[in-house]
């Protein structure tokens, strides 16, 4: 039994600087696993869906079609489901969370346009793709034929 | 004298964090009756089993508790894995402890400055809420969250944290140790908190056993009743564990026992940390529940045992998750104990139980 | 106490209490967070929230609540006035008295349960200090050979030296006056009491703002009586009235800090204890002594 | 500048939130991020509070409850739905019992997003709130409010939305 | 002194009219016209002696004096018919031994007695006088449409009013005779008229309780009764059987045991610890009874006596016995009311409360403390009688009489809600008059340095603020809309309550004329005796409790009434629904979503701490220290103070 028995800590206290943080006149400190938002690094994309199948929200919407990728950021759990399922690991967890607002917004990401160089490259993957399925198709074809010649 | 003063006691009421509705019949400042009512947080989460495959719904049982989210994604998780017969790497195990007691750690601190404010003693809550924030800046450092944070899922753990971040962690928690010795010392021996806390709900060890109470409430009134004896996880692994307990059944009584396993989960950390393996930190899930096959388990959470049951279907929807939370327990030992109470201990009565209506609605 | 003096006091004590007591509040709350280790908000808050809450919607749970809350206003500067004036202690001590009254019903007329709670609780608090401030006031005359304020200024000492244990007891009523922890019962600042907010829960805008200014006035008019134990015919002893006056004041914000709320069976219990020891003891030494 | 922003009062209501949010804005009051910096104080009475926290979603048992607190705050008064549950529902919006955000309910000046929203998310939410404040005081001043939002609220908050003005905001509040 | 004589007659002549009066019609003309024509005297009396000095009229009427045997005598039967009756035979044997003693006494011992004055006037009893006069005949006004409404609630019982109103004026009459006696014979006759005149009051319900209680009441008052003839015995042979000879003795000591006796007397009539439940017993009378009772008659002819014999008392047994008997009851009773719901018995507690405060005031017996006394007598008389009959006007028009029933008077029942308010306020707030007088009481004792009474007043002061508080704020509560429930009450109700009213209000603003132009050349008279080497009264009192003080009090009160005046309920605010936790439902009723999901009213009962301050917590205790303090003081008076040597 006692009393004040919190006053030497009362007395620290208030010697020492405050524990608090000063925000917002100093920035917040995050660490390097700090779960704010997710962004997706559209370029790599491709739309797959996977993400957007993941969520238990719902906050991601992929639009084949139209090549966007959208999240609404509140609805988002930063529960990063997302961010592991992405086969092309073009999702990050950012630091910082989704400011306030006044109204609830979403935010949208579209695939942006080729420049010409990628043009011709993805036009040349595209060819060269389509040349390699040909020739494989051409080589299942050929074995399928051996085979049969085989059954004969 | 014909007239009985009646209050409605909540559901907004600021010495209540979560909504809570009593019928409050006093005199003077007697409580003759008390009639509480839940409900205002029921959301029906258990019927998203249906909407929410079994991975995903690893994420809805986070947020059946903010407090005891990480236990809560826990004890849902080893259901599913006992469920499908899977035994999960050592270090997932040791790691879900380590997160486990944690998080009884922040919830204790936490409670223990609810009840503070409940008794009026605000600059005792703020030191302990001072003192939790170093266990959120934990989660948040081998984590990323602060109160829901996402580490658990079925199968293992989704992140490591490396030896060096335990280390820090158990040093952490050391240096924590002496300022909480002045907080627990003013908890358990200042005079105007015993003022307040001795004597009030109490609870005889046989009413406990009888009201089937759960958790640290049970263990105030000298009831061994911890799940954790049961050495599931990690917990198999403790060189010795032995529950707090203590004999007094009274709001005190609760206090201490939650105060003093703070230490206890201390030590479980800094144990677990010492013998953690090298070992992956998950297992990759394979097929889904099996039709017909049905898993009970229980979790020891900062309030006590949370019991899990869940059924699958062979899909990768669940066809059935139930819990029964210690809430559900300890609410009959509230009533009880609120009955010919004083209405400024209403409060704390409440508190003394550690109410979780959050998970007791779901 | 003479008109001019009346006159004097009016404006002394009517413009600058409110002022010190609002530096006062605003100190308190300072160091409050500062023991509390947190930064706290500026100095000036009380004056901030009295001004935002006069910027509020007018509106009002019945008729009668704001006048009984000006009534107490009013009666609290009267109180301060005829203090300040040097008038009659006991006179001061009853008017205070009334002004808690107005208070009280007003708390009463919102017909609000927790409201009238909190006023059967601000009753019990009244029937807690009042025995030690009708004593104190007797202990006073007993001292001072009047029951006039403006008497300790012909004295040779302060009479906290024939008075001490009653001094120390008026400190443990204080902290009710003041409406601080542990005897915070009937309402506090901060909410998180049984109570929401006690007899302040239906007050809001400017009858709250009007309670708050109030309790300025009234923590002005307490603290100077901590002060009338100290002054004595010397300029000196104003300073020194300052000077102690000021570190209880701190005393009690570390009381506030350091404490848990009590119940009202033991705050009646131990204020009316500690007035019968120790003022017992002290009058009856006093009467021995002299 | 008026008092009235600097004196903001606030009332927390729990809806149906996890108590994730819920404990996130206590931890607002406790001296890590103490709020009472900018004159915050947790008051617990609609009568006396400026600015409504809701966190967690409504749902039918407190839609009620919630809309009778709001009405019970005096103007010029601000809601700021705290949290993923409270702003469009979150991971339970798709639960039986769940109606959705708050916006379901009242009118809500202020989304802060977030699972669970963070303190820092919350104070930053106060700081629009406070100038949809101001901008609701003097609009009672001149007799134009005002139960629901106003539209001109709206457009003008929005102006300081984005983080940058916010910061600036916060900073002028914290420094003056 | 042909106006005492008027004083004396013309209530009698009334209450023998009134007797055979049984028509409304009749007896509402007679009943107002008698109290007009008492008022009217009074007044007159008032105009001639308020100011003045001491006067004695020897009348030397031995008519009158067997006349007065002869009322003892028939007073004496009555009660012993009523107690062998009623199966009380104590009351008979106490009834029986004092008449014995009486007749004994006026044939032999008073026979050789010379009195030299029978009749006196001072300014003290022209104020009582007044009370009487103005109070008294208010409440027989009053009382003229409550028995009405009383008779209707009552259809069983026989309509006995004609009874009711005779005794009343008949209390007027012995009232007004005894505030003027000087001859002690005589104020004993009165003296036992009044205590016959209440116990038939009492038990005018003629239930079981009520004849209980009014046996109660007459067997407490016979054993004061008898201590006054006892008394008389003593004083007769000792050859003074007059009032200032009496107290022109006190000091001396040779008187002590007399006097003593005649304490005892004032004590029972008063009320005080342990004869309290007496006057708790009484409230089962209709409520004009308990108004009379308690402001005006009976209990004030206990305190008057012992007020007049104040300057006897002092630091001597007699007073220390007076004192702290009256001390005692005032603490215990004012705690024991924290404890009561039922209306009545708070007021009933609150006045024995008050006259312990009287009665320690008078045996402290100083100038400052006679002048507290007096004035407690004053404002208690005023504003007791006010809330006695709101409340029973309240009373007959929400059906109870218990406090928690009077939940929102304040709108059903506005008027009635504002003068009870203004009457608790009188009682225990500063700058009214019962808080004033308590006041002096303050500085009376601070001056005479008197520990224990110091702690009991700093106690029970903060008591009795508990107990009116809680019940002003239940009259005070406020809802939006409620029925108005005031249609029904009458005229002469009105009437009587308007007119306590304003002599509450009147009172309260003059009193510091009252004070510097009635009571202090009263109590200037008796500086040579009490206390040598004190200051006289006036100067006392001007320099510890200040003139100007009186004023600002007055002032205030005046500042108050016109801020009521011309702002309460004048607010222009928008009103708002109470606050309820957000599950409120009907704000009128208080009502809210219960846990049941029904709706249930939210309600609120005022605190009593049983606990603490109950009559089984407090009385039992009490009763033995008074009954002690008794026995011990009147045991002193007759061994020490050398009885003997008067004899
Ligand atoms: S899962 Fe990855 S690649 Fe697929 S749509 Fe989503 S973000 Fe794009
Ligand atoms: S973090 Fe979770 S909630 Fe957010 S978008 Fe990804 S999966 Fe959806
Ligand atoms: S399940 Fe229970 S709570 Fe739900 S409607 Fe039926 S009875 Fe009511
Ligand atoms: S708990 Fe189970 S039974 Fe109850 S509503 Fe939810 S899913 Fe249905
Ligand atoms: S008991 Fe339930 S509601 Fe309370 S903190 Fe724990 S999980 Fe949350
Ligand atoms: S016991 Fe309560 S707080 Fe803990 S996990 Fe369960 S619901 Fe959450
Ligand atoms: S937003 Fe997340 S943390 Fe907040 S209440 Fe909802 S589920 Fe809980």
């Amino acid at each position: 039994m006692g009393s004040f028995m919190l006053t030497k800590m009362s007395f620290r206290n208030l010697f020492k600087k405050p524990v608090t943080k000063m925000y917002p006149v100093e920035p917040p400190v995050y660490t390097s696993r700090s779960k704010g938002h997710v962004v997706n690094d559209i370029k790599e994309c491709i739309l797959c869906g996977i993400c957007e199948k993941r969520c238990p929200t719902g906050a991601i919407v992929v639009d084949k079609p139209a090549e966007t990728w959208t999240i609404n950021p509140f609805a988002c759990i930063q529960c990063m489901f997302c961010v592991r399922a992405c086969p092309k690991s073009c999702l990050t967890m950012e630091h910082g969370y989704t400011p306030p607002s006044t109204s609830m917004y979403t935010h949208t990401d579209t695939k942006p346009e080729l420049t010409a160089e990628e043009q011709a490259e993805k036009l040349a993957r595209e060819k060269e793709k389509a040349e390699r399925l040909a020739a494989a198709k051409a080589a299942k074809q050929a074995q399928a034929g051996e085979a049969d010649n085989g059954k004969e | 004298m014909g007239k009985k003063t009646i209050i409605p006691f909540g559901p907004q009421h600021p010495v209540l964090p979560e909504p809570v509705h009593v019928d409050l019949v006093v005199e003077d400042e007697k409580v003759i009756e008390a009639i509480p009512q839940i409900g205002f947080i029921h959301r029906g989460l258990e019927k998203l089993v249906q909407k929410k495959d079994f991975m995903q719904f690893v994420a809805v049982t986070e947020r059946i508790c903010g407090i005891c989210a990480f236990g809560h994604s826990m004890g849902y998780s080893e259901t599913i894995e006992i469920l499908m017969g899977l035994e999960i790497p050592k270090r997932a195990q040791y790691l879900r402890v380590i997160w486990h007691e944690l998080s009884r750690i922040h919830s204790h601190l936490l409670w223990l400055g609810l009840l503070a404010d409940g008794f009026g003693y605000e600059n005792l809550f703020m030191q302990c809420w001072r003192l939790r924030e170093n266990v959120l800046g934990i989660f948040e450092k081998t984590t990323g969250g602060r109160v829901i944070f996402s580490a658990c899922n079925v199968g293992g753990v989704t992140q490591d944290i490396e030896d060096g971040d335990l280390k820090g962690i158990v040093a952490i928690l050391d240096g924590m140790r002496s300022e909480y010795e002045e907080l627990l010392k003013t908890f358990l021996y200042d005079s105007s908190v015993k003022n307040r806390l001795s004597g009030i709900g109490y609870l005889s060890k046989q009413d406990a056993e009888s009201l089937c109470l759960a958790g640290p409430f049970a263990r105030a009134s000298g009831l061994v009743e911890d799940c954790r004896l049961d050495g599931y996880g990690g917990y198999g692994d403790l060189a010795a564990f032995e529950p707090v307990l203590s004999e007094d059944g009274d709001g005190h009584a609760r206090c201490e026992v939650r105060a003093r396993e703070v230490y206890q989960s201390m030590d479980i950390i800094a144990e677990m940390v010492s013998k953690i393996p090298d070992t992956p930190i998950s297992l990759p899930v394979k097929g889904m529940p099996g039709a017909g096959t049905a898993a009970v388990h229980h979790v020891e959470q900062p309030r006590g045992e949370s019991f899990y049951y869940a059924k699958g279907n062979g899909t990768k929807f669940l066809s059935r998750f139930r819990i029964r939370t210690p809430t559900s327990h300890n609410i009959g030992g509230m009533t009880k104990i609120l009955q010919g109470c004083d209405l400024a201990d209403v409060a704390l009565n409440i508190l003394t139980i550690d109410p979780c209506i959050s998970c007791t609605e779901r | 106490m003479t008109v001019l003096s009346f006159v004097i006091a009016l404006v002394g004590f009517g413009l600058v209490a409110p002022i010190v007591g609002c530096l006062l509040a605003g100190l308190d709350r300072k160091i409050t967070a500062r023991l509390q280790g947190r930064v706290g908000p500026p100095i000036l808050q009380p004056y901030y929230d009295v001004r935002k809450l006069l910027a509020k919607d007018n509106v009002s749970v019945n008729h009668f609540q704001d006048f009984y809350v000006a009534m107490s206003l009013f009666m609290a500067i009267l109180a301060g006035v005829l203090f300040f004036a040097g008038g009659n202690f006991l006179l001061v001590v009853f008017i205070i008295t009334l002004s808690t009254l107005f208070l009280i019903v007003a708390a009463y007329s919102s017909r609000s349960p927790f409201a009238e709670i909190g006023a059967e609780r601000e009753i019990i608090q009244v029937m807690s200090y009042e025995p030690l401030v009708i004593l104190m006031t007797i202990a006073y005359f007993l001292a001072v050979r009047s029951f006039d304020v403006s008497a300790v200024l012909t004295l040779s000492q302060p009479i906290i030296i024939s008075l001490p244990l009653v001094f120390v007891a008026f400190l443990f009523v204080l902290t009710i006056k003041l409406r601080k922890s542990p005897f915070d019962l009937s309402y506090s600042h901060h909410a998180h009491q049984e109570l929401v907010k006690g007899i302040t829960t239906e007050m809001s805008g400017r009858t709250l703002a009007m309670v708050e200014v109030t309790h300025w006035y009234e923590n002005v008019l307490f603290m100077s009586w901590v002060g009338l134990f100290l002054v004595w015919g010397s300029w000196i002893g104003v300073l020194v009235a300052i000077i102690v006056a000021l570190a209880i004041y701190f005393l009690e914000i570390l009381i506030d800090n350091n404490f848990a709320r009590v119940k009202w069976q033991a705050m009646l219990k131990w204020s009316w204890l500690v007035t019968l020891v120790f003022c017992t003891v002290n009058i009856v030494v006093l009467m021995i002594v002299s | 500048m008026s008092s009235t922003i600097k004196s903001p009062w606030i009332i927390h209501y729990d809806a149906s939130s996890c108590n994730g949010c819920d404990i996130e804005v206590l931890a607002c009051l406790t001296p890590q991020y103490d709020v009472e910096r900018f004159g915050i104080i947790n008051t617990g009475n609609p009568k006396h509070a400026d600015i409504l926290l809701v966190t967690g979603s409504v749902n039918e048992r407190n839609i009620n409850v919630v809309q009778q607190i709001y009405e019970q705050m005096l103007e010029p008064k601000v809601v700021i739905a705290c949290g993923i549950c409270a702003t469009t529902g979150g991971i339970f919006k798709e639960c039986y019992n769940t109606l959705g955000g708050i916006d379901k309910a009242i009118p809500v000046d202020v989304y802060a997003p977030g699972c669970a929203v963070r303190p820092e998310a919350i104070i930053d939410a106060v700081v629009i709130g406070l100038g949809i404040l101001e901008q609701k005081r003097t609009a009672l001043e001149q007799g134009k409010l005002v139960s629901e939002k106003s539209a001109d609220c709206v457009t003008a908050a929005d102006k300081i939305v984005d983080g940058q003005t916010v910061r600036a905001a916060a900073l002028k509040i914290t420094k003056g | 002194m042909a106006t005492i004589g008027l004083l004396v007659v013309l209530p009698l002549v009334a209450a023998a009219a009134l007797f055979f009066i049984r028509k409304d019609s009749v007896r509402t003309p007679v009943v107002i016209g008698s109290a007009a024509l008492i008022m009217l005297a009074c007044v007159w009396l008032a105009i001639g002696h308020l100011t003045g000095t001491m006067e004695f009229y020897p009348l030397k009427s031995d008519i009158i004096t067997y006349a007065t045997l002869l009322i003892d005598v028939v007073l004496g039967i009555y009660v012993f018919v009523k107690g062998i009756k009623h199966g009380v035979p104590f009351a008979s044997v106490l009834a029986g031994i004092q008449t014995v003693i009486v007749v004994v006494f006026e044939l032999t011992v008073a026979h050789g007695v010379s009195i030299d004055n029978d009749i006196y006037i001072d300014s003290l009893s022209v104020m009582m006088a007044m009370i009487i006069g103005f109070v008294g005949t208010g409440i027989c006004i009053y009382a003229l449409g409550y028995m009405r409404v009383f008779q209707e609630q009552h259809k069983d019982q026989e309509d006995r009013r004609h009874i009711f109103f005779s005794i009343f004026f008949l209390f007027l009459s012995a009232m007004f005779a005894l505030v003027f006696s000087n001859n002690l014979a005589w104020l004993f006759c009165a003296w036992e008229v009044t205590t016959v005149c209440s116990f038939v009051l009492i038990g005018y319900t003629r239930t079981e309780e009520a004849i209980q209680n009014s046996f109660r009441q007459i067997v407490m008052n016979m054993l004061g009764g008898l201590a006054f003839a006892i008394a008389l015995v003593y004083l007769g042979s000792a050859g003074i059987l007059e009032l200032d000879k009496l107290i022109n003795l006190g000091a001396v000591g040779l008187a002590a045991f007399p006097i003593a006796l005649l304490a005892f007397a004032g004590l029972t009539k008063a009320a005080q610890i342990p004869f309290q439940s007496w006057l708790l017993g009484a409230m089962v009378a209709p409520t004009p009874t308990s108004a009379l009772l308690h402001s005006s008659t009976m209990v004030k002819a206990g305190v008057f006596l012992l007020a007049k014999l104040s300057p006897a008392f002092g630091w001597n047994f007699n007073g220390m016995m007076v004192m702290l008997i009256g001390g005692l009851t005032f603490l215990i009773c004012a705690f024991v009311a924290i404890s009561q719901s039922n209306a009545k018995r708070v007021l009933a507690y609150s006045t024995v409360s008050n006259l312990g405060l009287i009665c320690a005031c008078a045996g402290v017996g100083t100038p400052e403390a006679m002048w507290a006394a007096i004035f407690l007598l004053l404002f208690h008389a005023v504003a007791k009688s006010l809330l006695f009959l709101c409340v029973g006007t309240a009373e007959h028009h929400i059906g109870s009489r218990d406090i928690e029933a009077m939940d929102n008077i304040f709108v059903r029942l506005p008027t009635i809600a504002r003068f009870m308010a203004l009457g608790m306020l009188c009682m225990f707030i500063a700058p009214f008059g019962m808080l004033v007088s308590k006041w002096a009481t303050i500085v009376s004792i601070a001056d005479t340095g008197n520990i224990v009474l110091m702690l009991i007043l700093a106690f029970g002061s903060a008591a009795t603020f508990m107990f009116w508080a809680k019940w002003l704020g239940k009259v005070l509560a406020v809802s939006q809309n409620s029925p108005d429930l005031e249609k029904g009450v009458y005229k002469s109700e009105w009437f009587a309550i308007g007119f306590m009213a304003f002599l509450v209000l009147f009172c309260s603003v003059a009193f510091p004329f009252i004070s510097e132009y009635v009571v202090v050349p009263y109590l200037a008279q008796f500086e040579h005796f009490i206390f040598p080497g004190l200051l006289p009264a006036w100067q006392t009192i001007s320099a510890t409790l200040g003139f100007d003080n009186l004023l600002i009090m007055a002032i205030l009160v005046l500042a108050i009434l016109l801020t009521f005046g011309a702002f309460f309920g004048r607010s222009k605010k928008r009103l708002v629904n109470v606050y309820m936790a957000g599950v409120g439902v009907d704000p009128e009723k208080r009502s809210y979503r219960n846990s049941l999901s029904g709706v249930s009213e939210s309600s609120q009962r005022n605190w009593y701490l049983e606990d603490w301050f109950g009559e089984k917590a407090l009385l039992p205790m009490s009763n033995i220290i008074g009954i002690v303090v008794l026995v011990v003081g009147i045991a002193l008076a007759f061994i020490n103070l050398g009885g003997g040597a008067l004899l």
